[in-house]
């Protein structure tokens, strides 16, 4: 295992620090419980929006704390979602009177731990409600499993209700918002190779030189299926079909586009798979109106990517353009 | 049979020890069917508790095993901390204000603690979890006391059922829990949660053992 | 070789039809010759910035095009430089009538094919200078080598400019300010893995599991010696160490850090790498009073990381902080 | 001997399949002291000059050679790109208006090659480049000519200079162009450039030869 960090164990509190010496004037990092917030929380009279999850997966999601998108993050250990300790003490911090809205992914542990965390939050008077992204189609059958994992939208959902949060909506709001983009969004990924939990030190899987692992989440675990390797176009219709039958998108449907790196793909290739799925998309009379190309929820070094489909209209599309001033994502600021 | 909150401590103690010996090994169990982390999660929290265990080791065996709890759920995350967290509050709550148990208490907290796992995780038996392994265990113990069988004796077959449990959730599709995702290449793989539930039994018994 | 691609002939292609599909607001690309431009260009009267290389470092430069920052971007094959006839076309594109600013790495096949652009631009009538970065600290000795490789500062320096430019500036201070960011910047990088280019279909170089590249450019290249895999403090040490002591940097100087990925490494390690930087820098009583962390230059896939230190002072500041509008770095709009 | 212009592009295609043939080798070479690309950049130029060709079979040498030193530079790109294009340019502008050359004009030609690759990239001799292959082969020539020697016999003992030298560049330490950064690591290798430099002369060889 080749990494740049001093130890399985400092890994992500020696993150937390380079992030706190970095992103001073933007974010503030509590340590123990661990949690980054708002430099300026909390802000009186709006709703605080938090999430949490394991680290592994950056910028997601403290590189998403700041005006116009999260009031605090909570990163657990590495891929392990963060503990109730954490969540409550980021609900109170950002409490500013009018409810704190909890945006969790659906995975066993991340709901349990946010459920404690509301429950003892709501002991204190805080008013909580949460919203679960899953938004996975790879996990197609969910009365055989956990239910859909919260993937990629995850993103674009801590964007826009950051932003209705930012504007004055109420918690009802944000929640409604945060539903309706979970609602309206669908994501797949990819993985050319597996990557390496630092503590575990050899990779999670070993993948042959010309087969790719298919459906997969975003912590390091094998995906729904292993196909041979194939080239770009291939690989984006493999994740867009499923997508686009899922919700299912239309003819006629403007989308925002997310193409997102697992972590150790390159932006080049990106761009590549962008530049497929617009093709495929323009086959299917659906446009894209905007769009988001980088690694933004990531899975430690693993190389592959995801791809987003979200359907906006224009509450969202005017939610996804208002200014948002993050570590990791910033306009109009 | 006396057991005393001094061995509640041992127990504990002896948990922690056991886990962080098959920490990789739990690791190892969580990759294939899960993030490679159930070994470090359990050890962290464990580590932590026996840190905790002198601030209540005077205190009786209700308030010792629900810090135990709370300690878990801070410290371990995912799915098993608030799981095992919920185990020990359970068990505590059912033991409060006692000093001194008798075998049908500890099957009684047992008992508790399997339903706080349950009502927390709802999975049923079969679903490829640490219910799988717990679940039998509890049943031989139930069953065992029903006929009026030795504590000692009914604990050894507890733990060949919680054991076989254990294997038995190799062969299982995963429909609970991060394993679920991979659905039938789920099977083949031993659940990591079932294995650290398999260790807690067994240092339960050589903890039970030693009294006599 | 595992790659997000649909041929290593057509992927350069393919990312630039991606960039064009991606960003067609904020820049037009060209075929035949290839570059990449700012939709709204020529700015009339604006000195016209542009640059250009091989490609696999993205997002450099393609994704540093817009407004507050390059005109236009000439992309190479990967790891080639660009012929003469792209930053030909690139400069009569973007000649607003106050001459035109080539931004050149110190590469030998960058330098020469960008000499022969200016020559036949010169003969064409229009005004072209040329700034040539070279703050690779990791080259010593200029008199046994082609001179030092230009690396991270070019990133800092294409913002820098790009501001003075569109702030008004005209080519000969435009030059000026190249020349300072250029002699105030200083760079080194290093590898954890080799990375494969398209067509050669295996990895450049084999590094064993223990060890490391020191003194890396941005080709996939092997660095100027091989050391054994140390921790993140060690080797945030051996980078800075020698950035340090050859400018020299000193006590009381306010920098700009730069820690940026190789292209498959991710966020967290940058961070951990940040904080040691921070950690280091503290003790040497310098500053840093402007960061920028991520992958901004990089060598396709590989594991790694380069750390560039610029000194600031007020000028140059003041220029980093004025807006930029590009699909790869955007504040202040 | 008659060297005419169809000799010329016999050559050029000639230079252009001997590249294609080696161009994973070039690459290759180019790994450990560059960027694995000078087999690619060569081809990519050469396969359009091969298209290019036609269009200007039927002019005069140095429009020819012009041709493909200006195809060179608009495609090859690098460090090859300028230096070749350049070279080309450089013995095309020699040749200006000849439709037959004389032995004599095709040293001149190269002369006029090596001293463009020389102005371009301000290598000299045991730096490691191209120009430690071609120097010496331009030198036989030369020194050839002034004996009197027979053109293809001369050619013959170029070309093993231009191997000679080509083969002289393994123990060098590269102070110029991109193998130069590694320093003495550079040491040990082959210079993808001299060895493309070898194949266009045995190219060269092999078309004289022919034309007896
Ligand atoms: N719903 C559930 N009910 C009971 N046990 C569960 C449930 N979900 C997961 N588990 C147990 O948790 C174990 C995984 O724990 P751990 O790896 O620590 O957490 P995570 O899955 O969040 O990474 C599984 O092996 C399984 O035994
Ligand atoms: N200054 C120079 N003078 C002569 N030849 C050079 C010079 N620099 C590089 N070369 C030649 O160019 C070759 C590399 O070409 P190529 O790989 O196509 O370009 P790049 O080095 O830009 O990737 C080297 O092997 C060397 O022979
Ligand atoms: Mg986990
Ligand atoms: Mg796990
Ligand atoms: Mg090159
Ligand atoms: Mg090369």
């Amino acid at each position: 295992m080749k990494k740049l960090i001093n130890s399985p164990e400092g890994v992500v509190k020696d993150a937390l620090a380079g992030v706190a010496a970095a992103h001073g004037g933007l974010v503030t990092v509590h340590y123990d419980p661990d949690y980054i917030v708002r430099a300026d929380a909390p802000v009186k009279g709006k709703v605080g929006i938090i999430s949490g999850g394991g680290s592994g997966h950056e910028p997601m999601h403290g590189g998403f704390v700041g005006s116009g998108m999260l009031d605090a993050a909570c990163p657990g250990a590495v891929f392990t979602s963060p503990v109730p300790d954490q969540m409550l003490a980021a609900t109170k911090a950002v409490d500013g009177g009018a409810g704190v809205l909890h945006i969790v992914k659906n995975y066993t542990g991340d709901v349990m731990n946010f459920e404690m965390a509301a429950e003892l939050a709501a002991a204190e008077g805080i008013e909580v409600a949460a919203v679960v992204t899953n938004d996975d189609v790879a996990v197609e059958n969910s009365t055989w499993t956990a239910g859909r994992r919260g993937v990629g939208v995850t993103v674009l959902l801590e964007k826009i209700v950051g932003a209705a949060a930012e504007g004055g909506a109420n918690l009802a709001e944000c929640k409604r918002i945060a539903e309706k983009v979970n609602g309206q969004g669908r994501s797949m990924g990819m993985a050319l190779s597996a990557c390496t939990v630092p503590h575990a030190g050899k990779p999670s899987f070993e993948l042959p030189e010309d087969e790719i692992e298919v459906g997969i989440g975003i912590h390091g675990e094998p995906g729904r299926r292993r196909e041979k390797i194939a080239n770009a176009a291939a690989i984006t219709a493999m994740l867009t079909e499923p997508i686009l039958s899922d919700l299912p998108f239309a003819s006629g449907d403007n989308v925002l586009a997310f193409v997102n790196g697992m972590g150790g793909t390159p932006l080049i290739e990106l761009y590549v798979v962008y530049n497929e799925l617009n093709k495929i998309l323009g086959e299917h009379g659906i446009t894209i109106t905007r769009n988001l190309i980088g690694s933004y929820i990531t899975s430690l070094e693993m190389a592959g990517c995801s791809i987003t489909l979200l359907k906006l209209d224009d509450e969202l599309t005017k939610l996804w353009d208002a200014p948002v001033l993050t570590p990791a994502l910033r306009w109009g600021a | 049979m006396r057991i005393t909150s001094e061995h509640v401590i041992r127990f504990i103690e002896g948990v922690a020890a056991r886990i962080k010996q098959h920490r990789d090994e739990l690791v190892q169990l969580d990759a294939p069917i899960g993030d490679s982390d159930h070994g470090v999660n359990m050890d962290r929290g464990f580590t932590t508790v026996v840190e905790k265990l002198p601030t209540v080791a005077d205190k009786d065996i209700g308030t010792i095993l629900k810090t135990v709890g709370m300690t878990l759920v801070s410290t371990v995350g995912g799915a098993s901390g608030p799981l095992y967290g919920t185990a020990f509050l359970r068990a505590g709550m059912a033991l409060a204000d006692r000093y001194e148990l008798t075998p049908a208490e500890v099957v009684a907290a047992l008992e508790a603690a399997l339903e706080g796992i349950q009502a927390r995780g709802k999975a049923q038996r079969g679903e490829k979890t640490m219910v799988d392994a717990i679940g039998p265990g509890v049943d031989v113990l139930k069953e065992a006391q029903a006929n009026g069988e030795d504590f000692t004796v009914a604990l050894r077959r507890s733990v060949e059922a919680v054991e076989a449990g254990m294997k038995a959730t190799i062969p299982m599709l995963a429909t609970k829990g991060r394993a679920s995702y991979l659905g039938q290449r789920s099977i083949g793989h031993q659940d990591p949660g079932a294995t650290s539930a398999f260790y807690m039994a067994q240092v339960l018994l050589e903890t039970i053992e030693r009294i006599q």
